[in-house]
């Protein structure tokens, strides 16, 4: 028998209940919606744990939410809905982000650095990805039929 | 529209940011705004950002466009970042292109 | 600066490629949707991790969705749809399912066990959230507004 | 309709399960066909299986309730279960009330 059933399958499973914040939304990719979802997003995991990772929580969540408003809904294809489910788990905060636009451009997920800083020509953009990548962890993308699914954890320290 | 206070005196330009995020949401408009008031102004600007809890990279981008948009010489420092909003400029290595004071409490 | 961010966030975040199948389903709650989901998920599982791992995860998940088509969803509340989620994380395979159905009873949570098998009357039912207990790991529980939203993990072992 | 295939000796009835799931879309259908072919042979029992990959808890119902139709005395033997439904009978503690035969790579 496997060790990971042995260990949990036993006649007296560990106690369960926990009450975590987690958060469910099916929204609209578009900013005034992604910013609502944020703004209750806050709300409801502001009691769990510290502003500082409620703040890289959120921008990362931002960056993909707006990268889908802006790139993957506006390809023509897809209902420009997309999915956003947050839950709070030992290893971190586990986040997935599913659409059903265009295509992820592979490049996106490679590692990538920072655009070039010319101080005479500053970017003004390219730093979304840059940031998703440096705030999580475990970032993986899947494209499943017809939608994008993305998924990461954001690492947490909780509120005591 | 964006709220910005504008508090003009002889040397320079204080705008107060009155707008809780600089998101994708509003960045444009932002942008559009504010660059028409430091422009107008022509003097040192120094913007007070205490009140924003929380920007994104297209906050940063519009941040960004309107430094560009002023003469080199002309400082433009952000006053008062939260930990939010520093914590883009230093992830994005902007913290050292622009003139920025965080607020006293902004240790993490 | 908090300890998680400066290990993540440097000027050259780790590789982020990593393709791991994932898996996300708007479903009517009902016996035969559950059926087709738990199938589908099993194709796109069965490359990457082991059929023992595939077993456990497609009971749990059958034993949590065939409570809300019979529990939850006949109660006269909410559409009749629920969410599922399922990403493979580094801790495990991070599993949330949502419906907007009636409220779970608290005792569902709580530490169970198996019920009372007396052999003149062997027990029919109510094997269901023992199963689930007892093959999940970090199970949690949230009444989002008008959402049930369930999460768990289940261990995995890879496909090498 | 559940699939069942009947094979009856003088000795005994061998029922093959030719389904792949007994979960809870198809749980009710057996349990009512299933009783009704055990209790109309009146013999020993042996269920054949090898042909299930999956069974939920509602499945387990729909075994358990029919090894309760037959009289105590008259033997019902599981063979050739699969490890995801030998997985369920273990779990539950149900592999000390019925009589079953796992098959022979059932190592996990
Ligand atoms: N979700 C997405 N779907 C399709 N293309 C995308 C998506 N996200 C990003 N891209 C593409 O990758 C580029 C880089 O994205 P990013 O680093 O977020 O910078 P920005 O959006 O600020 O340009 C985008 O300009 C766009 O062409
Ligand atoms: N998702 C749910 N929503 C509402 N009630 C539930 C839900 N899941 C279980 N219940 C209640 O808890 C009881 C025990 O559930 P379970 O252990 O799965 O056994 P069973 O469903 O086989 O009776 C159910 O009979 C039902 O009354």
């Amino acid at each position: 028998m496997a060790h990971t059933e042995r260990q949990n399958a036993g006649p007296d499973p560990r106690p369960a209940t926990r009450v975590r914040p987690m958060f469910h939304r099916v929204l609209h990719a578009d900013p005034q919606e992604v910013r609502r979802a944020l703004t209750d997003l806050r709300a409801r995991f502001a009691p769990a744990i510290t502003a500082d990772t409620l703040g890289r929580l959120e921008l990362v969540l931002a960056e993909v939410m707006n990268n889908v408003a802006e790139h993957s809904a506006t390809q023509g294809v897809g209902s420009g809905a997309m999915h956003l489910c947050i839950v709070m788990q030992d290893g971190g905060l586990s986040c997935a982000i599913t659409d059903d636009g265009g295509k992820l451009p592979a490049d996106c997920l490679k590692p990538r650095n920072l655009p070039a800083i010319d101080p005479l020509d500053l970017p003004e953009g390219g730093f979304g990805w840059f940031l998703i990548q440096g705030l999580t962890q475990s970032l993986c993308y899947y494209r499943e039929d017809h939608r994008n699914c993305l998924a990461f954890t954001v690492p947490y320290q909780q509120l005591s | 529209m964006p709220k910005l206070i504008i508090n003009e005196t002889e040397a320079q330009m204080v705008v107060i940011v009155d707008e809780a995020r600089i998101d994708a949401a509003i960045a444009t408009r932002f942008k559009d705004r504010l660059r028409e008031i430091v422009l107008r102004g022509r003097k040192p600007v120094q913007l007070d950002m205490r009140r924003v809890d929380f920007m994104d990279s297209s906050g940063l981008g519009a941040m960004i466009a309107v430094r560009k948009a002023l003469p080199e010489a002309l400082p433009l420092v952000l006053d008062g970042l939260t930990p939010n909003v520093e914590r883009v400029f230093r992830l994005t290595r902007m913290d050292g292109v622009f003139d920025i004071r965080p607020v006293a409490t902004q240790q993490e």
